[in-house]
């Protein structure tokens, strides 16, 4: 059995941690305030980086979903389900800003905006995922499921954007007119906490494959244990 | 100032959510330290025997 | 093809034989048609979302009854092994079972719609022929995603709670879809307002055919 | 009619659940071979089974049937195979008749009602055809799944414990058709834990334990009589690498 590869956690938890304080720094007390919106335009940067994280996330399980299947090798399956894992948990916190963002400045909770739709789709889609994971007990045939599922769910975004789009075209595009005539500061603070969401993105990333990889390891050897009759012990 | 609220708001509930997050991963971490712990004693009782 | 042909075939001779996944679809549709009726405030007309909406939830969740029985007679007696052990390919039964959960979610929609529009009023009878042509998109886009998820729950434990669970989040925006053009051609609009929806729609169609014809074979076999 | 000559079986490998299920096993089998695989429960032999029917990928390792790569062409290789397992496979609300000749069309056969009628008469259910399966008693239902396996006249035959279960007369009826389809030069195995049953009729014996081959020899060269202390010793004892 391979060792485990050394813990990179120290470092990139110290670059994190410090990448955020910059990120907050810039969003607080670099960029200047927004004419129109005001202080609540400052949700917008961890907004944003959170969704980046999202997508990171889903991405990375599709690629791992085709990776599975092609390989058939089971890390690829950990890979994806840490992924799907920190992707979930980002798309709420996406759709939980949105939602505090849009209160003040659209005046209502949710509108059915592409953007909000489709994130709300996603979640829904991904959110499955999990249920299908915990509804298949043989563990092959839950790793090629869920890389369907994955690469099935990813295929399904544009097409979820695409029809919300047309569902509600007269909604602006509010985050592309902003982004055009920000200020210098304001993009500094985006590209840092950007910058910060991609490395606590990794950091959970390798947290989380760590972590099922040592799940998966330690259900094998107690698999073998209670098998192999000539290593059998007593279980109290 | 009402905006701001949602801001302090908005922030709270990243922050949350993400310690939360860790929280839930790090317990997982802890029981399966334990389920390791008992699983190496499990080996080495049987490598105790013959 | 002619393999193909042979089990859709044996498909369709069981359901004729015992109407097992048509009655239900039918039923739980007309049941849904009368329960959506709750909705509408008596003596007044239906909006044509409303009307459209009410349809499309009748006919999905009786096409998802059809779709969870898929695999269901393929269980007895392991002979979905039995196929699999067969010249068959998986991708011609791919393509089989789903043209017959296709041509179950057609007839059971050739009996909800004269309900619909017997409780619903019959002023939304506007272009019969389009409204065919959105329930034809909507169920090959249906049947290829059901089917393809209708395999993979047949492998899992809890399979009948399962599919919808799957399928609706997958499908949502095909849903959306087709309550949005049904409205249009509810409320008398022309096909060229609509025209790019469906294109969109025959789009998903097109790529879940394709991902399922291309995951059955590792899906059945793992 | 070609009939399938050697199958070769190279470095077979299968994990489940993080437990080898078959570790590298090879073997070859000539035209007309007919072994018997014998073997504790959880050896393996339903699994190597279920990768030469094209059931179950291997994870490494390969099945060659006449020099042609199974994995390239599984449909065609499955057109000439036959299965016998304790499950059916036939459909229950079908009659005795339908299912032959579903199965028969299934496989490409010429006639199959013909072929149907044909085996019908061969497992005794001729005067029951239009029932459906679902009517029959446990007898009459496994000779019909010996009727479906054989629709095809198969080139090779793989049996999974086909004789646990079956009654006097089904056992007896199998009996006969293997031998009848062993004079004709087809390729057998079987998966049978009936150790008597797979030393009276195999040309081949081998054994599986722990996912590993640990034993293969012609049925000639071995002694029924010190047999059992040597599967004994084979499955139990030590791993024979």
């Amino acid at each position: 059995m391979k060792p485990l590869p050394r813990n990179p956690e120290p470092i990139l938890t110290l670059c994190t941690a410090l990448l955020l304080a910059a990120a907050l720094y810039a969003v607080f007390l670099h960029a200047p305030a927004e004419r129109v919106m005001g202080l609540v335009q400052k949700i917008f940067y961890f907004h944003l980086s959170c969704a980046l994280a999202a997508f990171l996330s889903f991405t990375t399980a599709c690629a791992a979903g085709v990776a599975y299947l092609v390989s058939r090798n089971l890390k690829w399956d950990i890979l994806g389900a840490a992924a799907v894992e920190i992707g979930l948990v980002f798309t709420t916190l996406v759709l939980a800003t949105g939602m505090l963002w849009g209160r003040p400045v659209w005046n209502a909770w949710w509108t059915w905006d592409p953007r909000l739709t489709t994130s709300l789709i996603l979640w829904f889609i991904f959110a499955s995922y999990f249920i299908l994971r915990s509804a298949v007990e043989q563990r092959q045939r839950r790793a090629t499921y869920c890389a369907v599922m994955a690469i099935v769910g990813f295929v399904d975004v544009p097409i979820v954007f695409l029809s919300a789009r047309l569902w509600r075209s007269i909604h602006p595009v509010v985050i592309k007119a902003d982004s055009i005539n920000m200020a210098p500061a304001m993009v500094t603070a985006l590209l840092a906490s950007l910058a910060a969401f991609t490395a606590l993105w990794v950091l959970l990333l390798q947290r989380r494959v760590r972590t099922l990889a040592l799940a998966e390891r330690i259900l094998t050897m107690e698999h073998r244990l209670d098998r192999e009759p000539a290593l059998s012990t007593e279980r109290k | 100032m009402h905006s701001t609220y949602f801001l302090l708001t908005a922030y709270l509930v990243i922050w949350a959510g993400i310690f939360a997050y860790l929280l839930a991963t790090g317990r997982q971490q802890r029981r399966l330290a334990q389920r390791l712990e008992i699983l190496e004693q499990r080996i080495s009782e049987t490598e105790a025997r013959p | 093809m002619r393999i193909a042909w042979l089990v859709i075939r044996k498909d369709l001779a069981a359901e004729l034989r015992s109407p097992q996944a048509m009655v239900s679809m039918l039923f739980f549709g007309f049941l849904l048609l009368v329960i959506l009726n709750v909705a509408v405030p008596a003596g007044a007309r239906v909006a044509p979302e409303t009307g459209a909406g009410i349809l499309w939830v009748a006919v999905t969740f009786a096409a998802v009854l059809g779709l969870a029985r898929t695999f269901d007679r393929e269980k007895q007696n392991r002979c979905l092994e039995g196929l699999l052990l067969s010249p068959l390919s998986p991708e011609a039964l791919f393509g089989a079972k789903m043209a017959v959960n296709c041509i179950f979610m057609g007839i059971s929609q050739v009996a909800i719609l004269p309900i619909f529009f017997i409780l619903y009023g019959d002023g939304f009878l506007h272009a019969p022929v389009m409204l065919a042509l959105v329930l034809l998109l909507a169920n090959t886009g249906f049947s290829a995603t059901g089917t393809l998820f209708a395999a993979i729950t047949a492998g899992a434990n809890r399979n009948e709670a399962l599919l919808p669970m799957l399928f609706f989040p997958l499908v949502m925006p095909l849903i959306a879809m087709a309550v949005k053009v049904t409205s249009m051609i509810f409320a008398g609009a022309g096909p060229a307002e609509y025209g790019s929806w469906l294109q969109v729609m025959a789009a998903f169609a097109l790529i879940f055919t394709g991902l399922g014809f291309l995951f059955t074979g590792r899906i059945i076999r793992d | 009619m070609a009939a399938a000559d050697h199958l070769e079986i190279a470095g077979l490998c299968k994990d489940y659940e993080g437990c080898r299920a078959l570790c590298n096993v090879s073997l070859r089998l000539e035209q007309g071979d007919f072994l018997a695989l014998l073997g504790p429960n959880g050896a393996g032999k339903s699994t190597l089974l279920r990768i030469i029917a094209t059931l179950v990928l291997p994870d490494r390792g390969s099945v060659r049937v006449r020099g042609a790569d199974l994995a390239e062409d599984p449909e065609r290789f499955r057109r000439r195979l036959g299965f016998i397992s304790h499950h059916g496979l036939f459909y229950d609300h079908m009659s005795a008749q339908e299912n032959l000749v579903f199965s028969a069309a299934l496989y490409g056969v010429a006639d199959p009602p013909a072929r149907a009628e044909e085996l019908l008469r061969r497992v005794g259910l001729h005067h029951q055809r239009h029932r459906r399966a679902a009517t029959f008693s446990r007898g009459m239902r496994q000779r019909l799944s010996i009727a479906r396996a054989l629709v095809n006249d198969p080139d090779l035959l793989l049996l999974d414990e086909p004789f646990t279960g079956l009654d006097r007369q089904a056992a007896s009826l199998l009996g006969e058709q293997l031998l009848l389809l062993k004079e004709r030069q087809r390729t057998i195995i079987m998966v049978t834990h009936d150790m008597e049953r797979g030393l009276a009729m195999a040309s081949r014996v081998g054994i599986l334990a722990r996912g590993r081959l640990v034993f293969l020899e012609q049925r000639q060269r071995i002694d029924p009589a010190t047999f059992g202390e040597l599967y004994h010793a084979a499955t139990s004892g030590g791993r024979v690498s």
